[in-house]
């Protein structure tokens, strides 16, 4: 039996409606956390997903809460999709106690395991195998779930990818691999080592699992393909892959100086046409002072969630050194002089 | 005699146990499912416990990440590796994966994962299937590094290591897999789970080792014995957390200390061993700490030369000697 | 302007007898191997390539002797194929001076630099990307030659071997990866990882580059579709791979109890069928008084060599700690007490 | 001043003059060619050298192993590993190819490749982009491991890194490339490639250090030199080969010896340094040998928690305090 408040979003308006705040919710999540950084109030990198709100939403959305996600460096949008509270990964950025990780991960090692967020990991693809085997250990521990990996283009070309592609086709496990395909691997063009769009699904193909493409700047789209690829993942146990297709529209971190290698304006012209979140109002429908009124909204609670994260405590100095080994274990440490 | 074990069978007859007492226990690695293990350590398991010893493509990195998956979700997977030098391709998922997920985490996440690998030249496989690394994990926080000499301790040892909630990279002995014979005995350690041994008391100098050196040291002994050198055989069997409160107390007696391993002895674990001894046991000591250990050369195939890198007895002989004499 | 002696094999009759030579060649030397292992005159490990012949001499039978190779740990075909001399192999089996690495090395690490046999890698797959990176640079240096890099169907689950694949896709690189499907990595079966024959080079195919199957049993087969595809790779600059099938007829390693999980006389049924030894000798097709002759010959030529092996010296003990970096290096060392 | 460079720069100028001077090297890594390294250190040279600084796709293994192909066919690659955390996806080809390949070849290959990686803490990265392995690679028989501190050594190390025979693992320092500034000056080292420099001398304690913490070891020094500790600061340039007659040459004038790094303490290379001094220079020796290093933990994010982690002036002063009073 699944609990109502289990199941994923579907195709009802309110459901869409969903997907659709949810990408507001990520777009106002890390435009604040760019306001921080520029206003100085903040440190460390931050890899913003901007444009790439459809992959997070739409693919989350299919999720139940029970399910399991891992991410990249660049994981903002999937955290706040799969439930985790702004206000703690605000605080985790600013360092501090209340953060998801008390301020000893930062960016790019968000974790948040009740809502099901294994965690980003920033070496990059390295979190695949983590959601294969914490998905095939979970079938066996006989719950009826799913875990979605997150990986970018780049890290496609990383071999613990491809290794555990094939140990998911040997040993069968209930994983979606979802390749957001942003056109760029830092300054690398996708095209140099890829190809064209959808040939790493192609590529994936060769595995002997499903692997589909599909364009990352309609969320509806991207949940239809997601829901149905999950669906297959939960109901037989094999792995899947999709890869969505987007544009970094940001530089690759906050002050990388992508003018070196992109023509400055690239990402701008791609929100113009491509903007999931535009494209989303269009197709719901929703008039602008709906939209607009979505959008305040969600923006209050970010700010709010920052103003609250600020309420925070500096994690203490002598958590640095404590929580690297189980607590039993360091406590006989503390008493042998280790 | 009945009870006897090799140290081979010890490592399986622990996971048979651990197998059997808790159902989180899994096993994952190349050949050890269909083949039982190129070391036979999981001979016969596969059978016993279905679908909880298995085969796994070869892909080690993705082996162990699917392994703390795995952990993520509820299990404690043991992984062999099936020699140690193969390790190498599995090195990010262990360090920036295993030992630092907990700390990364806020302690969200545990990792109690064990990976089993065998180490030691002398059985003749040459300069990619023989290095000692237990240094490398010993320097990474977050990991405990394990390394028994006998069997009971690898009986023992991984008994406990599995239920460590922390990721333990556990170095067994291939040379002593089947020349080592013993009983399990009743029960682990003494003191706490990571206590040393002393494998033999003696007044004149302490030999700090483990693994395989634990046996050399020890024959060495015997025959300073008959010299009148009493030595002292610490077997660290933990290389990280070692015991420091042991090393302590045997080196204000014997106020003499060489540390004997068979990784390369240049930045090996006996240069920590030494150095805090140096520093903490400053004025125990009475003449210079030594080290023995493996030359800065890789393991060559040909046997004759590979007796030249690995330190056996008589050269432990020879360096107590020295030491004893100061 | 190609120095005739450099010209790889091409169909004439003499040509193919060539082929058939190396074969039985290499036999010779494994069988011989074999029989000082039984006799406790050697020790070490043995991996037999017995019953995939076809494959070290149908592909290194298209190379010029400019061109280089890697292999695996089941690389004495390889070896023998590209011009190492069985005393060599043999003395460095024993441990001796006379050895190809001094004794230092054993039988997963043979190297012939001078007959561009660059060598064995006793870890899975770890010789792919040398193979690729001395094609590049020698490319770059200004030689038309080409780099052929062994691996097994195992193998082919490696990180590092998709890496590869992808790397020689982005920056090209005059190689052809020979992929040895021997049916089995160890115990492994590969259907159970890979699937039917043939499934391999599907795989390799997703990487954007040639990839052909061919059945192993046949020399001449082999060597066709290798000539051509070599052609095209020295023409071209750019990679492409060959998946080989055969079976594996003797244990994993001289010791290995396959007993646990094949079935005991597997290996033989598969050389009363398939052996590409008899192939060839039907194909050449030679009487069986000349295909005698010169089998006895070559088993001379062995056993000589075998002999002259053991008129070598054991490597001197010095030689244990030496060698390990430049000579200059470690006279610096010797000078100043490292 | 016109003569001063960055460190950054000084890496930079180095891969150029290099690049310009032998046509054998090429340059090889992540973001290091259309970007111009995410530290600057190839910025200009993709264009000045076309078709020698060259993008790889994110596949560390394969490109160290593809690096070590092309020495092997006779070129000098220079592989930039982007953080020195990452280099754990290429352990294999660096320890069982690069390091092991002369050997094994029985001195038929040699792997003339620099693996440039860069290390430390203080920049906010993280425990994923912050941890200090050198000692790692410094137990890997067959590697040299260079870490230098200032921008003459970040020049001329590097230049002569890349003409070594051997392959050298390379260890910058992100926390100096835009914070360290200097002239390269007319030459490398004084006396052999591999000596250590006396950074600052002085006759009552010596510092040994390299990388960043040469220039905390100094600041301590200047302050420490206030009270009447006059320290000798030893900066080892390699930590391997280490200059053992410039540390025997040092402590048996002060008779006092610390060893600070970044790197854990724990089974780090200071544990190298002292256990050979505890055994060379026992009788050199008024005091315990002391270390200063980091604490067994991973780097963590927040930077006041990092600052906690990393060794600096003051935790230096207080240390060598301590030393000197002994
Ligand atoms: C193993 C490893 N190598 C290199 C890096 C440095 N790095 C971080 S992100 C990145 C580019 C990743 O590209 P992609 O996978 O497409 O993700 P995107 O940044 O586009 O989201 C690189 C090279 C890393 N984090 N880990
Ligand atoms: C990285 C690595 N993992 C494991 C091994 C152990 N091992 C040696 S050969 C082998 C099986 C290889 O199978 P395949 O690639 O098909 O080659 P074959 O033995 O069939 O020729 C294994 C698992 C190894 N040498 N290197
Ligand atoms: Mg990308
Ligand atoms: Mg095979």
């Amino acid at each position: 039996m699944t609990n109502p408040s289990e199941m994923p979003v579907g195709d009802t308006p309110s459901d869409r409606l969903k997907l659709y705040e949810t990408m507001v919710r990520i777009r106002e999540l890390e435009t604040g956390i760019e306001s921080l950084h520029y206003g100085g109030r903040m440190h460390g990198s931050f890899h913003s997903s901007m444009g790439q709100e459809a992959a997070a939403a739409g693919v989350i959305g299919c999720l139940r809460p029970t399910d399991l996600v891992t991410s990249t460096h660049r994981g903002h949008g999937h955290a706040i999709a799969k439930g985790m509270r702004p206000t703690t990964i605000i605080a985790e950025l600013l360092g501090l106690q209340q953060g998801s990780s008390g301020g000893k991960g930062g960016s790019m090692h968000l974790h948040d395991v009740a809502c099901g967020f294994l965690g980003e990991n920033a070496i990059v693809a390295g979190g695949v195998p983590w959601a294969a085997g914490a998905a095939w250990a979970s079938r066996r521990l006989g719950k009826d779930l799913v875990a979605v990996s997150f990986v970018g283009d780049g890290g496609v070309a990383q071999g613990v990818l491809a290794e555990t592609l094939r140990m998911a086709r040997t040993w069968g496990t209930p994983l979606l691999v979802a390749c957001e395909n942003n056109h760029l691997a830092h300054s690398m063009p996708v095209e140099r080592t890829f190809g064209e769009p959808g040939s790493i699904a192609g590529w994936a193909a060769g595995f002997g699992m499903r692997a589909e493409y599909v364009a990352g700047d309609d969320v509806f789209a991207v949940h239809r393909m997601a829901a149905e690829m999950i669906d297959e993942v939960r109901a037989t146990g094999r792995a899947a892959f999709v890869e969505i297709e987007a544009w970094r529209v940001r530089a690759h971190s906050l002050n990388d100086p992508d003018y070196r290698y992109l023509a400055k304006d690239l990402g701008k012209s791609y929100l113009q046409t491509h903007d999931p979140i535009a494209n989303a109002e269009r197709d719901l429908p929703l008039t602008e002072a709906d939209a607009t009124a979505i959008r305040e909204r969600i923006a209050r609670e970010i700010a709010e969630a920052i103003d609250a994260a600020f309420e925070g405590q500096a994690a203490p100095v002598r958590s640095a050194t404590t929580g690297v080994y189980s607590e039993a274990f360091e406590q006989e440490g503390r008493l042998r002089g280790w | 005699m009945a009870g006897e074990l090799k140290y081979a069978e010890a490592i399986r007859r622990a996971l048979a146990d651990e197998l059997a007492t808790d159902p989180a226990v899994v096993v994952m690695g190349q050949e050890i499912e269909a083949l039982g293990g190129v070391f036979t350590a999981t001979q016969g398991l596969a059978e016993r416990f279905e679908g909880r010893v298995l085969d796994t493509p070869l892909a080690e990195s993705a082996t162990v990440g699917w392994a703390i998956g795995a952990a993520m979700a509820g299990l404690r997977p043991v992984v062999e590796i099936m020699f140690m030098d193969f390790i190498t391709t599995a090195m990010d998922q262990i360090v920036n994966g295993a030992a630092k997920l907990r700390y990364m985490s806020g302690g969200q996440v545990a990792v109690p994962i064990v990976i089993r690998t065998p180490s030691d030249a002398g059985t003749g496989h040459g300069p990619q299937h023989s290095q000692h690394l237990e240094t490398w994990f010993a320097h990474v926080p977050g990991l405990v590094v394990a390394m028994p000499s006998t069997v009971a301790d690898a009986y023992w040892m991984l008994r406990h290591s599995i239920q460590d909630d922390n990721p333990v990279v556990f170095v067994e002995s291939k040379y002593l897999y089947f020349r080592e014979s013993g009983e399990i005995g009743a029960t682990g350690a003494a003191d706490h789970p990571y206590a040393a041994r002393i494998a033999r008391s003696g007044r004149s100098v302490t030999i700090v080792t483990a693994g395989r050196m634990v046996a050399e040291s020890l024959a060495a002994a015997e025959s300073l014995a008959t010299e009148g050198i009493d030595c002292e055989v610490v077997d660290l069997r933990f290389i990280w957390p070692y015991d420091r409160e042991a090393l302590t107390e045997s080196v204000e007696r014997t106020n003499r200390l060489i540390v004997v391993h068979e990784a390369v002895g240049d930045f090996g674990w006996g240069g920590e061993v030494c150095s805090w001894a140096a520093s903490e046991l400053f004025y125990s000591l009475d003449a210079p700490i030594r080290r023995l250990a493996a030359p800065r050369a890789p393991i060559p195939f040909a046997s004759h030369l590979e007796s030249v890198i690995v330190p056996d007895r008589s050269a432990i002989e020879s360096a107590v000697r020295d030491l004893a004499r100061h």
